[in-house]
C-alpha cells in the first residue's frame, strides 16, 4: 500500500517523478497516451461543434480539460477488463477502442449505435470491451463496476473494473455503499474520482467539507492517493500502481485526480457561475500542452508528429460521421425490443377483447 | 392579470412564499447560483440568500431527509429533485419517513415539506431525464400527490402546498415549463389540493388526465366536437394522491363512457386506479369498455425522435381512443 | 413426495439451484452465519462456504447494484432483502438499473439476479416489518415480478427465476413461510413465470388474489359454496409483473362477475391493475361492478393487534365481497 | 477540534482521565449517571422477562450492556436538545425524561402510548422532549436528525441533535449523505456510532475494512474519536465536548463508542453466531460495576444508595407496567387517522355507489 496516503501534504497533487522515482516510460507508450489524448479533444471538440450546428439532439457533456485523467487511467487497460464511465467519459469508449463509427453513432442516436438510440448521446457502453452502458444515474455504474469486480474475483479473472466518477458523485450514498463494499472484499477495481471542482454549477465546497478527497479511502480502510489529474504521466503511474494492486490481489484503490473541466457541465449550460479567471488558469495547465513539452524534452515530438496524427484520425473521424449521419434510425415500433429476454410486441401491439363464453346466468 | 408561462408561476409562487414566511427555503441541486436546471429558482439565492436557496451535495436522499427533520423542527422546507429519474435516492425518506412520520408518531410528529419533483417526456430527454414514476408516490398514503398542468394552477397549488400541513410531492412537467401561458393574478391566491377540476364540460363522454397529455386531451376533446359533434367532459384531476373520486364519478354518471390519458406507460398507471375506482363505485353507469391511453409497457422513454415519438401519446392517439369508445 | 412448508421449499430450491451452477451465489444480510432472519438460507453457508453465500454490509443499494454487475459478468446472483420495508435503498439498483439495464444497452448487457424479498403482515411486525409494496415493482417493464402462494410454487418458481435472462423479483410471503404445507417433489421440476394459475374451478365468480391473501381466498370460496351453493373460480395470480391476462380474462369470459382481493392497500394496489384490464378488455363480460377486497388507505400496518386485525384482509372480509357480488 | 484523531493509536478507547486531564466530576453528576444507568439496566431486564413471559408481543431491542454509552451521552441534554433514537436506543427515553407510564405503553402498544400502539415496541418517540418516533429504517433517524440540525442552525438556536447510529447503519448510503452534509453545513450534532461488534448476526468486520469506526468522520473533515462505551465517564467527557462544540457554532462531531450487547439482537435472537467467551469478556467489562467501583473510590457508592436506586425506580416500574397492562388498544377504525392533517374516515368507511344521472342516450 505504497500510495496510501497519511496526511494532507501527501495526498497533494504531485508529478509523476514523486510517485515512483524518475525513470521515463517507454517511449511507444508516452506517444500512445499523446495521441490519444489528441484524439479525445480533436473528437470531442468535433462533437460540440455538431451540436451546435443542430446535427444532432439531446445533449453532450464534454470532458474536455480531462484528457490526462481518462486516458492516463484507462490506456492500459486490457479488453478483458471492465470500464465503468459516467456521463462525462464518453472518450473511454476511444481511450479502450470502441470503434469510432459505433460511437459517433451513439452521437446520433442511429440504429447503428450498441445502443440502437436508446440512452441519450454520451451515454455509450459496448459490450464486446466490457464498457457498462451507463445510466445518467450519478454513480450507478460505479455500483454496477463493484459487482463486476465481485464475480471477477469469484471468478478468480485477473481481469478489473476501473470506475469513474465525479467530485459531485462521492456526496451520493451509493458511492459509499459501493467503495465500502470494496474494501470489505478486497476487490479488484480502481475507483477514480475526476474532481473538475464543479458538479454542474454547485461547486466542490458545497460537496463536502474535505479538500483532497482521497481522504475518503481512510473511511473504507483503502489506499486513497491524489494527483495532478492534468499530468498524464502522473496519473499513468498512479494508476498503473493501482491496477497492478487490483491485478495481484491487493484490492480498491481510491484516486482522485484534480482537473477541471473547460466548458460548461453539458452544451446547454454556459456555466456563468464560475469565475472566468479559474477557467483561464485551468486552461492555462491544458494537458495536452503540458504532455507536448515533457514529450518534447525527450525529443518525442515535433508538429509533425502531431499533424500526422491529426490528419489520419480526421479522416476517421469525418468518415464515421458521414457513416452515422447517413445510418437509419430504428424502427418506432423497435421501442419495443429488449425490455425482456422475450419478445412483448405481440402483447402490446394487438390487445384482444374478450366476450362472454356462455349464456347469461 | 399578467401572462405567464407554468415555470414563471412556479418561480413566482416560490418567491411570494419565500417573503410571506421566512420559515420557507429552498434546498436543492443547483438551485442556488444557477436558478435551478430549468430556472424554476432563479433570482431567489439573490433575493433571499444561500441560507435560504441552499445549493445541496449531490444526493436525493439527505435532500429530502433533512428537510423532513428541519419541517419537524418548525421549518417550510421546499426542497427539489431536479428530475424524477433520479429521485430513487430519495425513495426511504418520502415513502417511510415523509408519508408514515405522522401516522407512526400518532400525530405528534409531523413534517410539512413540499418536495417539487420535475418530471414528464416528450423533450428528447432520453431514458434517464424523461420518467414520470407518480404511481410510486400516488400508492403512498400519507402523501399528497399533485400536477398541476396549467400555469394557474402551478401557481395557486404550490402556495398550497407550502401552506400545508402534509407533505406534498409537487410534480411539475417539463415540457409545460415554457409551452403554455395563462392569465394568472398577481394577488395572492391558494388552489385547492383535494379536488380534480371540470376542464371543459359535457354530456358524451369524460376523459381524466393530468400533467402534460391534459393538454393534449382538450385538444383531442376539441376535435371530437368540430369533426364529429361529440361533447368530451374533460377532468384535470390536478391531485394524484388522495384522488378526488366524486369529480369524476359524477362525470361518468353523467355521460357514461371513459377514456383515461396518461403518459406514462400502461401498467399501474394513474389510469389504473380511476379506472378500477369506476368499475367498482358507477358500474351502473357504464355504456362502454373504459379506455385507457397509455405509452407501452416499456422501461422508459427511449431517446432516439422515432422511439420516443412512438412512445408518447399525441392528440391523435387520444383522438382515435376517443372515437372508439363514441362508436361503441 | 415428502410433505414441506414454503421457507423450507424455499431452503431446497437455493440449495438445488447452488448445486446445479456454481455461478449461482447468495448475497444479503444475516443470510450466513445466521441462515436468515427466517432462516430461508439455513445451512447454505455451511455447505457453500461463505464465498457463495455472502453476509453483507447493511447497504440495501449495493446488496442490489453488487448483484447486477456480477450478473453482468456472468454469475447468477440470488441477493436477498431482509424485509420489503427496507428496500428502499435499493430503489435505484433495482427499478434504474436492473430493470433498464437490458433496454438501455439493446440487449447487449443483461442482469439475470433473483431478487429474494420478505413480504407482508399479519404477524404482528408493525410498520416497518409488515409492508407489501409489490406495486412499485410491478409498475416497472423489464422487471419480471413473482409472489408464489405455494410450497410447490415456492421451489418450483424460485428455480425458474435463476435460470431465467432476466432480473426477478420474488416476492416471498412471511406468513406463509411455516403456515401450509403440501407435497412437494424431490426431483427437480420448475413452474412457468409466466401464467397465472387455477386452483379452483367455477362458473358463478372469478375471484383473484396472490401471496397470503390466495389462501384466504380460497378458503372464503368454499365457504360460498358450502354456505350458497356458490362456485367461484379462483384465481392465483402468482406472476405480477408482466400479468398473464389471458388467464383471468378467460375466466370473467365464463363467470362474468369479479372480485379482487389483495392485502396491500387499495390505492394502486395489483386490483387496480386488473381491474382496469377487465374493464377495458371483458367490459362485455361483466354482470356486476369489480369490487375489491383490499386493506385501507393507511401508510403501513400498525402494530396493536386491534388496529393490524382492521387493516388486514380476512376471510370474512372476502367472503362478504363474494356476497354482494352474487347478490348484484 | 482537541478531539480529531489523526491516526489509530489515538482513536483507541481511552478512560476518561486521557481526554480531558483528571479532575473527577461533579459528585451529583456521577450519582446521576449511575443512578440512570442502573434504571435502564432495572427496566431493560423487566421488559426482557415480560416479553418471555408472553405479556406483550412483537419484540424488542435489549441495549443492555451498552447504558454507559448512551447515558453518558444523553445525560445533559436539554429538553429542547432533539434526540434520534435507533430500535436500540428505548432508554434513550427514560434518560431524557419520557414518562414511564408512556414508556411502558408502548411496549404494550396500547392507547396511552406516545404513538397510540402504532409502532412497534422500543419503537419509542416523544414529541414534547423532542425524541423522534424512530422507523425501523436503519439510519433513517439519523437523516432526520440531520435535518432538526439544520432548522436549529438556522433558527440561529443553541439547540442540539443528538443522533444515535449503530456500528452496521454506517454502511448504508443514508448514513453517508447526512454525515457529509453536516460537515459541509456545520450542524450542531452529535453523531454517536454504539459498536457493539455486532448487526444482527453480522460482524463488523464484514462491515467495515477499518477497525476505529471514527476515522470515518476524516472523509466528512469533522472530528472523530473512539472511546471506550463502558466507561461511563469517559464516555460523558467525550460527549460533553462534542455536544459543547455543537453548541457553540463548533459543528458535527463523529463518536464512536465501542461498546457490545449482551443478548441477541433482539428477544427472539439466541445470538448462536458469537462466541461465548467473547460475550463473557464484555460481561466482564460490565459498565455499572465499573461505575460502582469508580465511584466507591471516591466514597460515593454504598450497597445502600444502590438499593435506594432499586427500590424508589422498583415501585415507578411496577406502577408503569400495572397502568399500562390496564390501559386499553386502540379502537379498531383508530387506524384510520393521523394519515393526514385532515381525516379520511368518512372516505374509506362510507363508499358511495353512482348510478346514471340521465336518460340513457
Ligand atoms: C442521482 C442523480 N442526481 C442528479 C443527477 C443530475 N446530474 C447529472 S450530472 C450532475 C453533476 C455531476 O457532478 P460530478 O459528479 O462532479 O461529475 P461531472 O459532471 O463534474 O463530471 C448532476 C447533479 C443525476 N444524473 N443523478
Ligand atoms: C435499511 C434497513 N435494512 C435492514 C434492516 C434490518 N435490521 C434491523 S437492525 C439491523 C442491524 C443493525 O445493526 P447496528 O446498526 O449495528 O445496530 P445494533 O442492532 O447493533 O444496535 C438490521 C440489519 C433495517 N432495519 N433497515
Ligand atoms: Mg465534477
Ligand atoms: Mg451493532
Amino acid at each position: 500500500m505504497a500510495t496510501k496516503t497519511k496526511d494532507r501534504a501527501e495526498t497533494s497533487a504531485a508529478p509523476a517523478k514523486a510517485v515512483n522515482g524518475t525513470a521515463p516510460l517507454p517511449e511507444a507508450k508516452l506517444k500512445q497516451i499523446y495521441s490519444t489524448m489528441l484524439k479525445c479533444r480533436t473528437m470531442e471538440e468535433k462533437i460540440r461543434i455538431l451540436f451546435k450546428q443542430g446535427r444532432f439532439s439531446g445533449n453532450y457533456y464534454a470532458a474536455v480539460g480531462q484528457e490526462a485523467t481518462e486516458v492516463g487511467c484507462a490506456i492500459d487497460l486490457r479488453p478483458s477488463d471492465t470500464i465503468a464511465p459516467s456521463h462525462r467519459d464518453f472518450i473511454a469508449n476511444l481511450i479502450k477502442g470502441t470503434p469510432l463509427n459505433l460511437m459517433i453513432s451513439q452521437i446520433y442516436a442511429r440504429k447503428t449505435s450498441p445502443d440502437q438510440g436508446r440512452s441519450s448521446p454520451a451515454h455509450c457502453g459496448y459490450a464486446p470491451l466490457n464498457i457498462i452502458t451507463p445510466a445518467s444515474t450519478i454513480a450507478a455504474q460505479l455500483n454496477i463496476g463493484t459487482g463486476v469486480a465481485l464475480a471477477y474475483k469469484m471468478q478468480k479473472k485477473d481481469d478489473i473494473v476501473m470506475a469513474f466518477s465525479g467530485e459531485g458523485s462521492t456526496s451520493l450514498g451509493f458511492w459509499h455503499e459501493a467503495v465500502n463494499f470494496a474494501g470489505v472484499h478486497n476487490l479488484p477495481i480502481v475507483y477514480v474520482i475526476q474532481n473538475n471542482l464543479w458538479a454542474e454549477s454547485v461547486s466542490v465546497k458545497l460537496q463536502t467539507k474535505v479538500e483532497d478527497l482521497s481522504i475518503k479511502a481512510q473511511g473504507y480502510g483503502i489506499p486513497g492517493i491524489t494527483v495532478d489529474g492534468n499530468d498524464a504521466v502522473a496519473v499513468y503511474r498512479v494508476a498503473s500502481e493501482a491496477i497492478h494492486r487490483a491485478r495481484t490481489g491487493g484490492g480498491p484503490t481510491l484516486i482522485e485526480c484534480k482537473t477541471y473541466r473547460w466548458y460548461g457541465h453539458s452544451e446547454i449550460d454556459p456555466a456563468k457561475y464560475r469565475d472566468p479567471a479559474e477557467v483561464e488558469y485551468w486552461k492555462s495547465k491544458d494537458p495536452i500542452p503540458f504532455m507536448e513539452n515533457y514529450l518534447a524534452k525527450y525529443k518525442l515530438w515535433s508538429d509533425d508528429f502531431k499533424a500526422q496524427i491529426l490528419e489520419s484520425f480526421q479522416k476517421e473521424l469525418d468518415a464515421a460521421i458521414e457513416f452515422a449521419e447517413k445510418a437509419p434510425y430504428a424502427e418506432p415500433e423497435e421501442a419495443l425490443d429488449h425490455v425482456y429476454s422475450f419478445s412483448i410486441r405481440d402483447r402490446e401491439l394487438n390487445r384482444k377483447t374478450w366476450t362472454p363464453t356462455v349464456l347469461q346466468k | 392579470m399578467p401572462l405567464i408561462t407554468y415555470i414563471d408561476a412556479i418561480n413566482t409562487a416560490l418567491n411570494e412564499e419565500m417573503k410571506r414566511d421566512e420559515k420557507v427555503f429552498i434546498i436543492g441541486e443547483d438551485v442556488g447560483v444557477m436558478g435551478g436546471a430549468f430556472k424554476a429558482t432563479k433570482g431567489l439565492i439573490e433575493e433571499f440568500g444561500p441560507d435560504r436557496v441552499i445549493d445541496s451535495p449531490l444526493a436525493e436522499g439527505v435532500i429530502v431527509s433533512s428537510s423532513i427533520g428541519a419541517a419537524m423542527a418548525g421549518m417550510r422546507p421546499v426542497p427539489e429533485i431536479q428530475f424524477v429519474d433520479f429521485v430513487t435516492p430519495a425513495m426511504d425518506a418520502i415513502t417511510q419517513q415523509a408519508a408514515k412520520l405522522r401516522y407512526r408518531s400518532a400525530g405528534t410528529q409531523t413534517c410539512p415539506i413540499t418536495l417539487r419533483i420535475c418530471y414528464g417526456g416528450g423533450v428528447a430527454g432520453g431514458l434517464y431525464h424523461s420518467q414520470t414514476n407518480t404511481t410510486w408516490f400516488a400508492h403512498e398514503p400519507g402523501l399528497r400527490v399533485i400536477a398541476p398542468s396549467t400555469p394557474y394552477d402551478a401557481k395557486g397549488m404550490l402556495k398550497a402546498a407550502i401552506r400545508d400541513d402534509n407533505p406534498v410531492i409537487y410534480f411539475e412537467h417539463k415540457k409545460l415549463y415554457r409551452s403554455i401561458k395563462e392569465e394568472v393574478p398577481s394577488e395572492d391566491y391558494t388552489v385547492s389540493l383535494d379536488k380534480a377540476v371540470v376542464r371543459r364540460e359535457g354530456s358524451d363522454m369524460t376523459a381524466v388526465s393530468y400533467g402534460y397529455t391534459m393538454q393534449l386531451m382538450l385538444q383531442a376533446a376539441d376535435k371530437m366536437k368540430s369533426e364529429h359533434g361529440i361533447n368530451v367532459e374533460c377532468i384535470d384531476l390536478r391531485t394524484l394522491n388522495p384522488i378526488d373520486h366524486d369529480t369524476i364519478l359524477n362525470s361518468v354518471a353523467k355521460t357514461n363512457r371513459v377514456v383515461l390519458v396518461q403518459e406514462d406507460h400502461r401498467t399501474l398507471g394513474i389510469s389504473s386506479e380511476i379506472s378500477a375506482v369506476i368499475a367498482e363505485q358507477a358500474f351502473e353507469c357504464l355504456d362502454a369498455p373504459i379506455l385507457r391511453v397509455t405509452a407501452p409497457d416499456i422501461p422508459a422513454i427511449p431517446f432516439a425522435p422515432t422511439l420516443e415519438k412512438f412512445y408518447m401519446p399525441t392528440v391523435e392517439k387520444i383522438q382515435a381512443a376517443m372515437e372508439r369508445c363514441a362508436q361503441y
